[in-house]
């Protein structure tokens, strides 16, 4: 009879509480997120899993010497998964658009305009005494705007560790969701002219540009802002194994099995991050309010670049392709490939948005660079 | 002391958002002056190897004659 | 001279002890049981292996900075390696068939007597005063009932790692003895007529159910045994990214280079608990000897639950499926459908075979977390 | 003191036996429940894709009346 | 302004040293030599690019928390990431020239000479008051004479991590020139008529003798040099798993993701020791000075027990193939096959001279064994 | 000290070498043995298989007597 209360003591329906049965569903939710509704999988099926077992009470699994904290403590406190991914992603990256089209870099510029003013934002809700951020708070949730998935778990593992699982939750959901946010904002300031603009095939690359870039990207940083040098360095890194052509072996296993293995580690020690007391906090629900708001105010200062160069230059430009410049690659470029065809069912924009669109990666970790070394 | 919060907050802003354009814009410049670079480079190399071509079309030529 | 002779005394002929030489002796056993007769080569190559280099004197590998000891500190003890190994296996696992009949978890649950049986066992011996087994190691010991090595290893990892080497040597050498140990007692436990007994085609699956199911399974342990949740909760997620249908390159790497890479250092981390101090003993002897009634009891529990269900049944059930619920997938199922077609050439067991094949996975995996539990 | 061994060993078979059982019968339960309401969910589905079987027929029948 | 001022003086431009900017060309040039020249690309491109980001001035990436210092520490001073390419090394390479024929052994033993002469001539320099270099130090400059890269950075990773850096680029640099260096020695050291001789085609070797060959080789090593075993046991466990035939699985992640995960971690992992400060260095200079030294006495050494066998042989055997006994796989086996093709183009040697080639990975493996075992 | 130096280097040499020489030497003896008891070993499966041979022989003409 006693070993019977034992081990009815010892089950998840008398330890567990409120709090994590609330994240029980909510993990429920993110996973049926990512395989039905198929928002951003390879990220949300991971961190979801990872936050169910992260709410199983009784055992140490996100903590302790559970694995998934491990994992944390191996790959999250030290950078290194956030920094191996997007050395796969640079694996993964065709910079040729970019290349053939070097201007589309300000679009890229312009779209991280919505890190900063969801950084302001943050901050106006301490302000206001609504919250409780700090700068550096401020600055990891203001990055959600970057919408760059590595881009956030890097500054906030390194800003922000508390607020890690909400803010790599809010920026992969909406990385997710940026066919639904970006086309009314994309309509509302263009006209229909201008989305009907067509743009000139981009000229080929050589194989020359695309081997220098990569190495000529990590030495501007070096040069310029070093402390960007990780994210961008390792970004460089990956795509130079891709475009150098002789260490091809390392470049397939880098964009296969080692970001796989890596993808999966990442979260599931993101997950970790998602137990009840850290993320059932008032504080979450600001992040995913501002989240979006980054999102948007970046997908508009995109498009008012897109239109100011528009009207500047020379060779046509469609400001829809400013949109882009947020990255959530290669999310942002169909969309806004999409929209420019429902304009214009002739206008094929998708390789003229991948250049702001991989313009949007190294503005983010640019940002994310200044935001470190200001704030540290 | 808020006050000073939403300040430091927006000297970052400035400060990031002025960062994130000069580096882009150096970039734009640097890869542009690169891209010059590496066309004349091939176009060099292209040079040679039309000559390639012509000593190939001249071999071709000659072996040609010899068979007949 | 004072050379030759410091190169003398550095080498092993001069350092070796007898305990090392019948320990590379055995461990030159367990290669060729694994080459030759592919006793689970797997696991023996890089086991065997590990063990020679871990007897080799005068030089640390399995010990202190040694890359073998650090394997085993970083994956045995963290309980890291059989973990990622479980979730290879829910990558691997189709568990359609318990999906189709799940009444065959009832012989996955029987087939788990062989563990607790084997637990009193050595609980006996120590009783006697012929060995010394606490009740840590005894609960360690019994797990080799359990058929599955990744489970026995993560068991005895926590409850008794000074028995690691030999309880994963018994848990895998028997696990290829299956196809001679099974059928004897299978035959001498069934009539020639209930062996003979053909069961229904199984019913189809639908893909909502797989991917409902892994999700399904680790709730339930987390509200009931959430000591079990770290292997429940591995092989879950394994088993998630394989039916989930949108992360298939993750479930790709998991069942390929992933569980790879990990097998090896798993094997080699194994290997370096071979040394003659730990593996030379009265009661490595005592281990072989419970791990092989173990299995012969788990045996006999399956075929008599499967003996009772087939006649409360209005289905037909043949009882000889009943043997698979041990686990050691997949082999014991191809034993209990080759044993069935010698009495019936017709009678083609496999596939209702791999449902107690697969619950005696998830049933050995909670029958260690209750030991953890209880004896921690 | 070592029956007091044998009596833990007891104990804990007892006890995990029963864990086991009782755990996988509520997942058989489980199971069982679980595939009923997606079969049900399915076949709610599979007549929508009848519907949308017999929108496809006609089509092709139009289809195929036009072209004569 | 004083913002300004702030990012000025965290840029690299204005924290740049005049050493760290010759780093940085250096390894541009690195990268130069990979890409453009092929020479050895995997670990050029990797160590060179490791180097640029490690004299990016005022941030943290080779040392302090910096990934590729954690790469170090986890992979260099723990010597798994050498061990581990080992293993690679031994499941790519086929031992069955060598088998057929054993007596090439002897010249993969000739060729270690140039191993201890460097060893000598940097114990010379020191005497000679010019450098200061250990023995520790100058047994580690000596193996790069083994012209085997995993080898070269597992000892100096032991005995001299300081001059790392320098050891391993001049290793893998002169690992690439071989095409270059070796010719003219060879051709100066033996006559027309021997560079003529045509060898016998080699016997089939049996899967048994390819099997029991790693096995054996891991024995002798335990009874007389236990010092090696770490570097011999993985090459051979890596072999075993090739030849076997009963892990494919393993061996083929062992070929391919495992051991390119790995070169890149240890690429990068020896870029982070091309710091200026421990690389600009007149040590450096004498490194590269002796190294090409020790490929030169390699070379002459194999080539003179190549003529030495050749006229006490009754089979006819071309002195070229000793050449190969340096290792440098298999670069330094087609470059015996050309030299011996000019002398007579009917003359393949490539297969004859694989056994040499070979039996030098074994050689210098184990005269890094007895260098660890007299130095510490 | 640095005569001594050197010394310790020559010491190590001929170590070095002559250790090298001994394992290869010893190397190339147990694979010859190994090679020699492989190939015997093999030579007796092998005339194991050519009775295997004879049989299928035999039986394949069986067959072909049978079919006619
Ligand atoms: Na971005
Ligand atoms: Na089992
Ligand atoms: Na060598």
């Amino acid at each position: 009879m006693e070993l019977v209360n034992e081990i009815w003591q010892g089950s998840g329906l008398y330890q567990i509480t409120a709090g994590q049965a609330v994240m029980l569903v909510i993990c429920l939710l993110l996973l049926y997120l990512g395989i039905v509704k198929k928002f951003e999988p390879l990220l949300l099926v991971t961190i979801g899993f990872g936050g169910l077992l992260s709410n199983i009470p009784g055992v140490e699994i996100a903590t302790g010497d559970g694995l998934l904290h491990l994992m944390y403590v191996v790959g999250i406190t030290t950078g290194a998964f956030p920094l191996l991914i997007f050395m796969g992603v640079g694996a993964l990256t065709d910079f040729g658009p970019l290349l053939a089209n070097p201007r589309t870099l300000f679009l890229g510029a312009a779209a991280q305009f919505g890190i900063f003013a969801t950084l302001l934002g943050a901050l106006g809700l301490t302000s206001l005494g609504w919250a409780d951020f700090s700068l550096r708070d401020a600055a990891a949730i203001g990055i959600i705007g970057g919408a760059d998935g590595p881009t956030a778990i890097y500054v906030a593992g390194r800003l922000a560790p508390d607020l890690l699982g909400a803010i790599a939750v809010a920026a992969y959901s909406y990385m997710a969701l940026v066919p639904l946010i970006q086309p009314p904002i994309m309509k509302a300031l263009t006209s229909e002219a201008e989305r009907k603009i067509e743009m000139k095939q981009l000229r080929e690359v050589s194989k020359t540009e695309r081997i220098i870039f990569p190495i000529l990207l990590l030495l501007l940083v070096a040069l310029l802002l070093p402390s960007a040098a990780p994210l961008i360095g390792m970004l460089a890194f990956g795509n130079l194994m891709r475009e150098c052509g002789v260490v091809d072996r390392l470049s397939n296993t880098t964009q296969n099995a080692l970001i796989n293995i890596v993808t999966i580690f990442l979260g599931l020690a993101v997950g970790s991050k998602l137990s009840a007391e850290q993320f059932l906090d008032m504080n979450t629900l600001f992040i995913l309010a501002l989240g979006i708001v980054a999102f948007g105010i970046g997908t508009a200062s995109g498009v008012l670049m897109g239109k100011l160069m528009s009207r500047l230059s020379t060779n046509p430009i469609n400001p829809l392709i400013g949109a882009a410049g947020v990255s959530a690659v290669p999310m942002a470029a169909r969309v806004a490939n999409k929209v420019g065809q429902e304009a214009n069912p002739h206008n094929v924009l998708l390789m003229h948005a991948m250049g702001p669109n991989v313009a949007g990666v190294i503005g983010s970790a640019v940002a994310a660079g200044i935001m470190i070394m200001f704030t540290s | 002391m808020q006050d000073e919060l939403i300040g430091e907050g927006l000297t970052l802003m400035l400060a990031g958002m002025g960062t994130v354009f000069v580096f882009l814009t150096v970039l734009v410049i640097a890869m542009t002056v690169m891209s010059k670079l590496a066309s004349r480079l091939r176009s060099t190399n292209a040079a040679t190897s039309e000559d390639d071509g012509v000593v190939a079309a001249i071999a071709a030529a000659i072996n040609q004659h010899r068979r007949k």
